[in-house]
């Protein structure tokens, strides 16, 4: 991070809403040797999230801010960034709860950069596949479509929580284990793999056991919690995967 | 020399329509090559939004019939509705919802373990389907969790589709632009389906996610595909200001009521019988009268709204029902809907229009079939029920993927590739769009443009407004808006948004033109000019081909087997 | 590597701010264990001595007898308090005890796992570790 | 071995131990600490047979635990086939080495080799 360069505009809108210092990241690893913080003043008001004061310095000063984002709604999961040092959804942050009068945003750690806010998914899309995120039984059962399978109310508790991931990343980018292991399947995968064990339409969890319990598995987290801080949607990995352990360890059936 | 890759079947859109036909191909023959390319993550597509049912008969022996559920479709298209596909939907639809059970859909619970349905507009049973009340977020989880099973499915997250490539009836291909890397390819195939999605981000005030633009319906218009009743766009009731993200129908169909400034539910001047729950374009005007006429409130941010009011659901069920909505209004607006009364207008929901297709989805190119919202079938006519979306774009997902892959396998491509139509293509976007050298913002001519739609073409039309927002959008159009600051390959989303432009004035002029012709209310489309519905002279679909200068427009009648047009009451 | 997986890095594992005493908790037995091992490894190394005779012996007791000495031996007390009573409580934790229900999650979201259990119990091995050192410097020191 | 296990003994040596390292410490301030490093008294320890096999026991126990821990560590800390497989095997060395010399210590002393 060596460069800084600062752009005001005197021409944005005056309004009576206050400002903040937006200091993005720009790194594209094609071209640069080196990232660089882009400085811009930008006025917000209480409901302005992050992504829509980054797509307003989209929009006015600097058209090339490479940025994922879609649903705006906090639920495709596209616009996980470091902001203001911890993993967030850029569309689910609103500038007035960080209190703070600069924003830095940076890319997920523990994800490879695209480029400047893109980092790319296909680790996490392969261990997410890796963990057998379907039901597994017999196939004619599932592939039937004459009546649903029954299942309580109650059952429906035991794994909605897990159901509830937006693949956004973030807890693998707070996790300790990830910041080093690159092998390590990471708590999204595993509290997948807990969703559908816990689902009492699946008949997999032998199968799925046998996957995690690796090298690189289940063993390699250490109940840290991050991955529970961090989550957008209340899916509490740190949970799932210890519930998941339980079985490995004996301690449940 | 540009890059190329081949697949057997091609399915351009991720959404539940797209994934649906994904995993119906699949299913065809573990040898077929399928590529599933969107401009998203795949499972970042727009669907993950829709939020409160999916409608289907299962309760038969309660009392509900695939019949009454046909009728409603029909009754609140206005009578647009072909109603062989109408009839096509409500049959296919109950084992879709068990499919889907089957797959690991975690639909809400009957005390019984049977699956639980709850009221929504429009419908004379409770019949849409619900998981809490984000059913289309469960179900885009549930087919992209299923296609992880089928390893004959490939997916090119982030390749942006261009244009579509055909030797004048037959398909070929397509081109795209993979955005990380920014390579131009060639994708061939020999078969494509269009599951593309709306395009309501046309509108400045919309529920969709920012993704949702008409490059799809643009490709295909360029491709010389029809546009079919584009005029007929669907304002949600109630979009939560000031982001308008949506407040999904569950809420008033677990009983929310909607209060003007005096405190009462106007509803009952308007439709007595179903109150908040009557169809989506007749709530939306009652909020309009209401707010023309000073009963509206004013939200800080100056815009005109109306309240909703969910404070009597209590707690417990704004929770266990509503769980999704209660997070978005309390992050995005500061109200927790248990304390607060909600401020909410109607807002850009869902296109009726599309691509013109048949019962089938196919589309009037060989070898090109479109599905979910992006087609259209004309199973909602002039205004969709809520609930129905998700389960046409399941349905025909299905139809479509199965229809596509069987083609794919039946039919050889022999034609030699069309190395021109590429390098054209090539040139369009390369020379015309990204080396393009006008010097205004694109991105201020697209919120001009969108916000333009709002003012001009909103819940209620009239001639004037119309014909002064097709002007202002030429005049956009006329300005020389295409450049791209950016000059970098990878990842350039500037590229991306120019390109999403480009499109939004094509299909924008198509859907102020067919409103300027539809000299009738129907269904979404309201005029104050001719407040009435003109079956003599408008009971027809609208059709737009792409010409250079300005679209053709042509009419395509309805289909009507057992319901004639009678006076929509509620 | 580090640069192309945008790894965060041993940084990432070492830095027990930003998160909560969960994360603390983490670090602290990792670098108690790291701590353990060593002196566990020095430890027989001194028991060792114990073949070289009396002379030997009290040779090598002499050099730890010191006050650096005392005070490692303090650390290394407080270190294996932490370390015990953490561990049992992160086994439990492993095997999913303690760690909170599934349940439909309300927001704002509180994730159960990081529930007061675990946090009384990381709070303990941390009061009991000083409690120990303080016993042991009674000890050693009081005579 | 499956990592399961391994892990399973990493818990089993670290609760096994938690009880004898209570009795080794405890030991020592029963007896008085100062005192209870004595030549004499260390001897007579080492001499006495149930105590000395509490020490082999201890010995393997935090040997096989304190190394599977340092395993766990370097695994984490970088990845590829041949330094994991030096990572895995020079930790069993390593553990193996450990508990053969302070063995050595153990039986030796018992047997009044000093
Ligand atoms: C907020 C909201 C809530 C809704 N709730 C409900 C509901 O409760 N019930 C209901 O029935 N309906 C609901 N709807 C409607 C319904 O969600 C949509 O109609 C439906 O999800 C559309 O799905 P789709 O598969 O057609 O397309 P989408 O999900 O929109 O997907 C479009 C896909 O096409 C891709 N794409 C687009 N252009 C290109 C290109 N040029 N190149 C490559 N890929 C491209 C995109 O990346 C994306 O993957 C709701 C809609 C909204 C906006
Ligand atoms: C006697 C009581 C002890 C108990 C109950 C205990 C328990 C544990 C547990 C449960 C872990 C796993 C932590 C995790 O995976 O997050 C662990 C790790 C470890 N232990 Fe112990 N242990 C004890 C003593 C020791 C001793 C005496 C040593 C030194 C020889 C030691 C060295 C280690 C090391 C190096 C680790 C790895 C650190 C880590 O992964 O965080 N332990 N211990
Ligand atoms: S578990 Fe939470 S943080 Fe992790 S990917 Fe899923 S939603 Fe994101
Ligand atoms: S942060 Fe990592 S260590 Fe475990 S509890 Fe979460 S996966
Ligand atoms: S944009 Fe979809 S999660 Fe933020």
């Amino acid at each position: 991070m060596t460069q800084v360069s600062r752009i005001t505009d005197e021409q944005t809108p005056t309004s009576t809403s206050s400002t903040i210092l937006l200091r993005i990241s720009k790194f594209n690893p094609e071209h640069d040797d080196s990232g660089r913080f882009m400085e811009f003043t930008i006025p917000y008001e209480k409901w302005t999230t992050v992504l829509e004061a980054i797509l307003d310095v989209k929009k006015h000063f600097d058209h090339s801010v490479a940025v994922r984002y879609s649903c705006r709604q906090a639920t495709c999961g596209s616009c996980g960034m470091i902001i203001n040092g911890k993993p967030r959804l850029a569309c689910f942050t609103k500038i007035s709860e960080l209190n703070s009068n600069v924003v830095t945003v940076e890319p997920m750690n523990n994800f490879p950069i695209i480029r400047d806010l893109a980092v790319k998914f296909e680790r996490l899309f392969n261990t997410h596949q890796k963990i057998k995120p379907y039901l597994i039984r017999d196939d004619s059962e599932l592939e039937s479509d004459e009546k649903e399978f029954l299942q309580s109310p109650e059952e429906v508790e035991q794994y909605i929580q897990f159901a509830n991931c937006i693949k956004c990343g973030l807890c693998n980018s707070a996790c300790p284990t990830m910041a080093t292991d690159s092998s390590f399947v990471g708590p999204q995968a595993l509290a997948q793999a807990y969703r559908y064990v816990a689902d009492s339409r699946d008949k997999g969890k032998d199968s799925r056991l046998k996957i995690i319990d690796d090298s690189h598995g289940i063993w390699r987290c250490h109940f840290a919690g991050s991955c529970s801080q961090v989550c957008p949607k209340g899916v509490d990995p740190a949970m799932g995967i210890q519930l998941l352990r339980g079985y490995l360890l004996g301690f449940r059936g | 020399m540009v890059e190329s890759i081949e697949f057997d079947l091609i399915i351009c859109g991720s959404g539940l329509a797209g994934l649906r036909a994904a995993i119906a191909a699949a299913k065809k023959g573990s040898h077929l090559k399928i590529g599933v390319v969107s401009k998203v993550q795949v499972m970042r597509s727009h669907s993950v939004s829709a939020e409160g049912g999916t409608a289907a008969v299962l309760f038969e022996e309660e009392g509900d019939t695939i019949e009454s559920h046909v009728y409603d479709t029909v009754k609140g298209s206005d009578f647009l509705a072909d109603q062989d596909v109408a009839e096509r939907l409500c049959v296919e639809m109950p084992q879709e919802i068990h499919q889907l059970d089957h797959w690991g859909m975690p639909w809400s619970r009957r005390p019984s373990g049977r699956i639980d349905q709850r009221n929504f507009g429009g419908y004379s049973f409770p019949r849409a389907t619900y998981a809490s009340d984000k059913v289309g977020f469960f179900e885009m989880q549930t087919l992209y969790d299923t296609c992880q099973k089928f390893e004959n499915i490939e997916y090119l997250n982030e390749w942006f589709v261009t244009s579509i490539i055909h030797d004048g009836k037959k398909f070929m291909g397509v081109t795209a632009i993979e955005l990380s890397s920014g390579t131009f390819y060639t994708i061939k195939g020999k078969s494509l389906i269009i599951a593309t999605g709306g395009a309501g981000r046309l509108y400045s005030f919309s529920t969709y996610a920012l993704s949702s633009t008409p490059d799809g319906l643009d490709m295909g218009l360029r491709a010389g595909m029809a546009l079919k009743d584009m005029e007929f766009v669907q304002f949600h009731p109630t979009g939560i200001l000031p982001s308008g993200i949506l407040i999904t129908e569950g809420a008033r169909g677990e009983g929310g009521y909607l209060l003007n400034n005096k405190g009462e539910r106007f509803m009952k001047t308007y439709a007595a019988g179903k109150m908040e729950l009557a169809p989506r374009d007749i709530v939306s005007r009652s909020i309009m009268t209401e707010i023309l006429e000073g009963r509206g409130f004013k939200h800080e941010t100056g815009v005109d709204c109306m309240k909703l009011d969910l404070r009597h659901l209590g707690d417990e069920k704004i929770k266990e029902k509503l769980g999704g909505i209660r997070e978005i209004s309390i992050k995005f607006s500061g109200i927790d809907p248990a304390d607060d009364l909600l401020d909410i207008r109607p807002v850009c929901h869902y296109m009726m229009g599309g691509l013109h297709t048949n019962i089938d989805g196919a589309t009037e190119i060989q070898g090109v079939w479109a599905a979910g919202e992006a087609a259209c079938n004309s199973v909602h006519g002039s205004n969709r029920l809520g609930a129905n979306s998700t389960s046409e774009c399941i349905v025909w997902g299905k139809i479509t993927g199965e229809l596509a892959a069987e083609y794919a396998i039946n039919n050889t491509s022999s034609n030699p590739w069309p190395h021109h139509l590429v390098a054209a293509e090539e040139k369009r976007i390369y020379d015309g769009i990204f080396r393009g050298n006008g010097d205004v913002n694109p991105y201020e001519i697209r919120q001009q443009l969108t916000d333009t739609m709002n003012e001009k073409a909103y819940v209620y039309r009239n001639e004037t407004n119309l014909i002064e927002g097709l002007k202002k959008i030429r005049e956009l159009k006329k300005q020389t808006w295409k450049h791209v600051d950016d000059k970098a390959k990878e990842y350039n989303t500037n590229f991306s948004n120019v390109m999403e432009l480009d499109s939004m004035f094509r299909v924008a002029e198509i859907v102020l033109l067919g409103a300027i012709n539809r000299k009738e209310s129907r269904g979404a489309h309201a005029r104050t000019d001719y407040t009435k519905r003109d079956d003599a002279n408008f009971l027809h679909h609208t059709l737009a081909y792409y010409d250079l200068n300005e679209p053709i427009m042509k009419t395509h009648p309805v289909t009507i087997t057992k319901y004639q047009p009678v006076e929509r009451k509620y | 590597m580090t640069q192309d997986e945008h790894k965060e890095g041993i940084k990432g594992m070492v830095n027990p701010s930003r998160y909560g005493i969960e994360r603390f908790a983490y670090w602290l037995m990792r670098l108690t264990g790291l701590g353990l091992l060593a002196y566990f490894i020095g430890h027989i190394y001194e028991t060792s001595n114990i073949l070289r005779g009396q002379v030997g012996w009290n040779e090598f007791l002499e050099l730890t007898q010191t006050t650096e000495g005392h005070a490692i031996l303090a650390i290394v007390i407080a270190m294996c308090v932490f370390h015990t009573v953490n561990g049992v409580r992160v086994m439990l934790g492993h095997g999913g005890i303690g760690v909170g229900k599934p349940a439909r999650p309300d927001y704002p979201y509180e994730p159960a796992s990081q529930n007061y259990r675990h946090k009384i119990g990381i709070y303990s091995a941390i009061v009991l570790a000083a409690i120990a050192m303080m016993y042991g410097l009674a000890v050693m020191f009081g005579e | 071995m499956r990592e399961s296990t391994i892990m399973k003994i990493h818990y089993g040596t670290a609760l096994a131990a938690v009880a004898l390292v209570a009795v080794h410490i405890l030991m020592r301030l029963t007896q008085g600490f100062a005192e209870s490093l004595e030549y004499d008294s260390v001897l007579a320890n080492y001499k006495f047979i149930p105590y000395a096999a509490m020490l082999e026991l201890i010995l393997i126990l935090l040997a096989v635990h304190g190394f599977n821990g340092l395993r766990v560590i370097l695994l984490e800390l970088k990845q590829g086939r041949t330094y994991e497989k030096a990572v895995s095997y020079g930790c069993l060395a390593a553990m193996v080495a450990l508990i053969a010399y302070g063995s050595r210590t153990i039986i030796m002393t018992n047997m009044g080799m000093t």
